[in-house]
């Protein structure tokens, strides 16, 4: 079967992207394709570069950014829902006058259409929240 | 793939607590944009996202009621709450925007359909 | 005397947790989703007569629960009647 | 048949919420802090026999909560077998 | 400027399920390094912090009973549990670890003075 | 009086940081002294420069960076629950790798400990938390 993922908390903060992230690799254990990842809500913080945690602790974007090397999975996050939290793009921190960025590839910034784009053409839409 | 029943999105969250009901209105909207059907049913807290005198909140936090004025134009009709719900929060109807339909706990199961997609907020 | 400052609806655990903690002559705010308790006259905060209960006006109005607030008759103070009460009570805690 | 997934504790008002939207044939999994409900065997989720429930094993072991469990009979599911209940249900909500 | 009460720390949220556990051990730990006297009150689902049986959770949620083993070396000995959130969660005493003191409900009471600052989390 | 204030949750997410902005005008329009604002766990979103809100919607970390000049309150963040959570500041972000920082005055970096010195030399200390 083909899944999609909709991840709506932060690292650290709540369980949910720890939760995806395990079942993400469980889905791809058992044979199923994993389409891509959208996060929304809090959960655009999983993309930011400049998460630190302390070092004996998983970083969780790059746990979501090896899924993508190794199973081509799309990272997709909300646009609208980044740019107020302060995860933005080297593009958009340029539209908007600042002069770093903390989200680059594989995430990707994109509107909320391809959330429902991937509820569709998706068997499965799994949510994680907390 | 879905078989064209219309996208159900669960609004359960109240204006001002959180992001969670304006992301929420997003999506149904967006949903309403791509071409859905949309049903929006109101849980809990959420159906205080109905209030017809709710107003902005403390500097930096837009009121909702806005988008909510804005779903008829997006042919988003259909706002549902549980019965149960004014009850238990004693919240009368007629507090509540125009157009709101009372759901009976029977009413309430049948939108739940595995051939509907569900986004629940 | 302390001041409890509650930003849970009363369904929330915060607001039993509350209930454990407050005192006879303690003071409790009820402030963002706390207000929602105005809906609810018979709720134990309203009739037990041990400490005084506000709510927080500018979250009653940006809610649209004021005038259900006022038709219940329950008390509320602005931002500045907030500061009040923290000056009136040494110690806060907040309830979230 | 839909999957529901409760990720809160049982005195949440998503706990509740999700009484109000599941039916018989459903099955119910219980995730993350929603393990909570294995210390009491009697809610209603346990004494009621319209819809199968599990706990997330994994959920439980990090929380203390297996043994437990186990000393109440109530049935775990490991990651795995989560995802097999994703395969056997073609719609899922997930509770928070 | 306060008296010399000691610190009262309240936790109320359960391991994984948000930093608000970790974080506010960490108030806890930081007051007794200050030389502050710390007493610590578990409320509602803080009070399975203290479960024994705990590990570390999902990737990258590290397991939070180390920090509560470590709490003796900083002398918080003082580890409250109100005798009602046990009954409440149906949590049975034998399921914590070692050095948990129940409350009735008149001690909790007892533990919020005006002089004893407070940090609730 | 002399008032701290301690806030725990992120702007547009929670209303905590928005109700604490309220009462810190309040308390300085009654004739107090503000001393600091400690920004902890989610309300260490407060200092990121990369916050991007819509622009008919107040930039919350203008507003405490406003507080800051025009009635010289601190405004302190915990460094650790500020990295996890991908907030850093230039010398942080250099110290840890990252190219870019999100964090700079008048937000501080420091540790727990500010919060309790906070907490000692103020007659009150307010928490918002949501």
């Amino acid at each position: 079967m083909n899944y999609g993922l909709l991840v709506m908390g932060a690292p650290y903060s709540q369980p949910a992207p720890h939760s995806a992230l395990r079942f993400a690799h469980a889905v791809l254990a058992r044979g199923h394709q994993l389409a891509g990842v959208f996060f929304y809500h809090d959960g655009v913080h999983n993309a930011s570069m400049l998460m630190t945690p302390p070092q004996d602790e998983l970083n969780l974007r790059e746990a979501w950014k090896a899924l993508h090397k190794d199973h081509n999975v799309a990272l997709d996050v909300c646009i609208a829902a980044a740019l107020r939290r302060g995860v933005i793009s080297q593009s958009e921190a340029s539209r908007h006058g600042h002069d770093a960025f903390n989200l680059e590839a594989p995430f990707e910034l994109t509107g909320l259409g391809q959330l429902l784009t991937l509820q569709q053409r998706c068997d499965r839409l799994i949510t994680f929240a907390s | 793939m879905h078989e064209s029943e219309d996208l159900l999105v669960i609004i359960r969250h109240a204006p001002h607590n959180s992001n969670w009901l304006r992301e929420g209105l997003d999506a149904a909207l967006v949903g309403a944009a791509f071409g859905q059907s949309v049903r929006l049913l109101f849980m809990g807290q959420g159906a205080l996202a109905l209030c017809r005198e709710q107003q902005a909140g403390a500097p930096g936090q837009k009121a909702s009621l806005p988008t909510i004025d804005m779903l008829e134009m997006y042919d988003i009709d259909q706002l549902n709450v549980p019965q149960r719900v004014l009850d238990d929060l004693k919240l009368p109807l007629d507090a509540l925007v125009d157009g709101v339909t009372p759901l009976s706990e029977e009413q309430v199961k049948a939108l739940f359909s595995q051939n509907r997609p569900i986004l629940n907020f | 005397m302390i001041l409890h400052i509650l930003t849970t609806p009363p369904t929330h655990e915060a607001a039993q947790q509350v209930e454990q903690a407050i005192q006879a002559g303690d003071t409790l705010l009820l402030t963002e989703a706390g207000v929602m308790a105005a809906l609810n006259p018979d709720l134990h905060c309203w009739t037990q007569n041990d400490y005084a209960v506000f709510l927080l006006e500018e979250d009653l109005v940006a809610r649209g629960l004021s005038s259900i607030a006022a038709t219940h008759g329950l008390a509320a103070v602005d931002m500045e009647g907030f500061v009040a009460l923290t000056e009136q009570h040494a110690q806060s805690v907040t309830w979230y």
